[in-house]
């Protein structure tokens, strides 16, 4: 972009805008105070802009910010709401006005020249999307000025499947259902286990033979082979609470894990 | 090719339904008849050669693709699937044991039975209903097919190994027990009596 | 007319969607795409005066009714939505500048966008999620779709009205990118006539 921009030379590609841009607004007389129509402070200070009736790159910022400050001062006069955002951009413009009236020297950094330019550019770049907009949705729109067809047959992909298996596993499986449902015989073995009652009647007897504290794997049948051995502590275990229950035996056991001594109550 | 044509190969094309000479007379601004059908006629021509043709049906137009290249526009793509455990054991249920209905054949395999297992077994077009029992609540029953003997290399049904055969090849034994008699360790033989 | 021709007139007649060129080889039995694009060609010629019309719309081709002949159709199907003024604006820039941020379309218009019109956009299948910016706060940015050329008519983004004039003119650029551009080099002369 040439920096003729910045001093109002007219370069005139914008023209082919103007053309299409059918919701500019023509009677530059008729301000409609209706805020719900734009879209925010910029697009109203486009539709000002627009209405100067120039290229964009030309039209007159301060011309701009007094067409703004008037309407904000219309819409208040007739106690319009104001969105917070059109009172924050004509305070912003106030202060533009102000700097530009002012004497060049008295100006701080960003000069109101550069303010400017940036509003500019900003209007330049809204009023080329709204433009855009309007052309694009001004095409050959499916639906409304092309159709497609309306009643396509479809493109059918049947998917086929091609089972396999083969004899062998056909058969396998029928042996593993067989198997699996046959009727089942269960047989327990006999083990060797010492039963609670004879436990009881042991423990009991023993405990009879002497009034001292006896560990209870002094009850235990000395020569048992290991699985009886098991089977003959457990049950000699609950025999021997079994007989405190009743009052015939005292239990004791110092340590957790600790060795469970008994004897007999006199 | 004149307005007309172009319009009525455009309503045509858009529209949803076939329509009548008169329908579309109507729809384009009240052309004449006679107009409408001539210009019909020359897009028929137009299109007699193409993949798309021009054509009345029951006195309504439309177009549709050409008959000869309804393979083109119907794509049978296949795929090997293995069948699933579940449905090769229907299938030797149904080959055993048939015909027989879903319930036999659950209490049999000693599982519920989707539906969909069945479907698949009719799909491979190995199975087919074979009538109904005529028992109370007259359950569908299922039978294999020809094809069924054809795939698996079966002259008959009584190729099928039998049960003695079954036992002998090992294939009765309850999996557990094979396995444990291909890995048992000879030290310790207790307790695995397990059945099931 | 080829056979090839015919397939891919059928083809494109009876898809309920555009086609690619190689979708369309893929479908018709794997024609190379060089060949398909050929015929493509000769028909989109043949049907050009037609009242259909081949068309090509991001890289995917369907038959639409010729434009010229909406008055026609319009009557019995005006069903095309109703785009706000804001969904308007939206879709022209994300179109105009993709992919760009919630924030880089907030700035342009000057006011915040709510969620809902992108919403709208995105729900009508024009506008998709894009991905993430990699800076700060890694926004999420927004593209068109290829639904967005199709249902606007446009065969690709290059065919956007006057981007190739806005991308010359600087009107693409960041507002930042062009104010320094305008007001670094004073005077001198001005180089950067308007490449892009």
């Amino acid at each position: 972009m040439s920096d003729g921009l910045l001093f109002g030379d007219a370069p005139d590609q914008a023209d082919d805008w103007d053309g299409i841009a059918a919701e500019a607004p023509v009677d530059d007389g008729a301000l409609y105070l209706e805020l719900d129509g734009w879209e925010g402070p910029l697009d109203l200070l486009l539709d000002l802009a627009r209405r100067q009736k120039v290229d964009l790159r030309e039209i007159s910022i301060l011309a701009l910010v007094e067409q703004y400050l008037d309407y904000i001062d219309k819409a208040e006069a007739l106690k319009l709401e104001l969105a917070a955002d059109y009172l924050v951009m004509a305070a912003w413009l106030a202060y533009l006005k102000s700097a530009m009236l002012l004497p060049k020297e008295e100006l701080e950094d960003p000069s109101p020249e550069e303010l400017a330019l940036r509003l500019q550019l900003r209007l330049q770049r809204l009023g080329a999307m709204r433009d855009a907009a309007a052309r694009l949705m001004g095409g050959d729109r499916i639906g409304r000025d092309v159709f497609l067809r309306g009643a396509p047959e479809g493109l059918a992909i049947v998917r086929k499947t091609q089972w396999h298996c083969d004899q062998f596993a056909l058969i396998e499986a029928y042996g593993r259902v067989k198997a699996r449902t046959a009727p089942a015989i269960h047989m327990v073995r006999e083990r060797p286990v010492m039963t609670l009652d004879s436990a009881l009647e042991r423990v009991s007897n023993m405990l009879g033979v002497t009034l001292e504290w006896m560990e209870i794997r002094d009850f235990l049948p000395p020569h048992a082979e290991p699985r009886l051995k098991r089977s003959a502590l457990a049950s000699s275990f609950v025999a021997a609470l079994e007989l405190a229950r009743l009052g015939k035996a005292e239990l004791a056991q110092e340590d957790i894990f600790g060795p469970l001594r008994l004897r007999r109550v006199s | 090719m004149t307005e007309l044509e172009r319009a009525i190969e455009a309503a045509l094309f858009a529209a949803e339904e076939p329509m009548s000479v008169d329908a579309l007379a109507g729809f384009l601004g009240d052309a004449a008849t006679s107009d409408v059908r001539d210009a019909l006629a020359v897009l028929a021509e137009t299109y007699s050669e193409r993949g798309v043709h021009l054509v009345e049906r029951g006195k309504r137009w439309h177009f549709e693709t050409a008959p000869d290249l309804a393979h083109f526009l119907r794509k049978e793509k296949e795929q090997v699937r293995r069948l699933s455990r579940a449905a090769t054991e229907v299938l030797a249920i149904i080959a055993y044991h048939e015909p027989v209905s879903r319930a036999e054949i659950e209490s049999i395999r000693g599982v519920q039975t989707s539906g969909g297992t069945l479907d698949v077994l009719m799909e491979a077009g190995w199975v087919k209903i074979a009538g109904r029992r005529e028992v109370p609540g007259r359950p569908t029953i299922y039978a294999t097919t020809p094809e069924f003997l054809d795939h698996f290399g079966l002259s008959s049904r009584r190729d099928l190994p039998g049960i003695a055969e079954l036992r002998a090849t090992g294939l009765l034994d309850p999996v557990d027990d094979s396995f444990e008699e291909l890995t048992a360790m000879p030290e310790e033989e207790d307790e695995s009596e397990d059945a099931s």
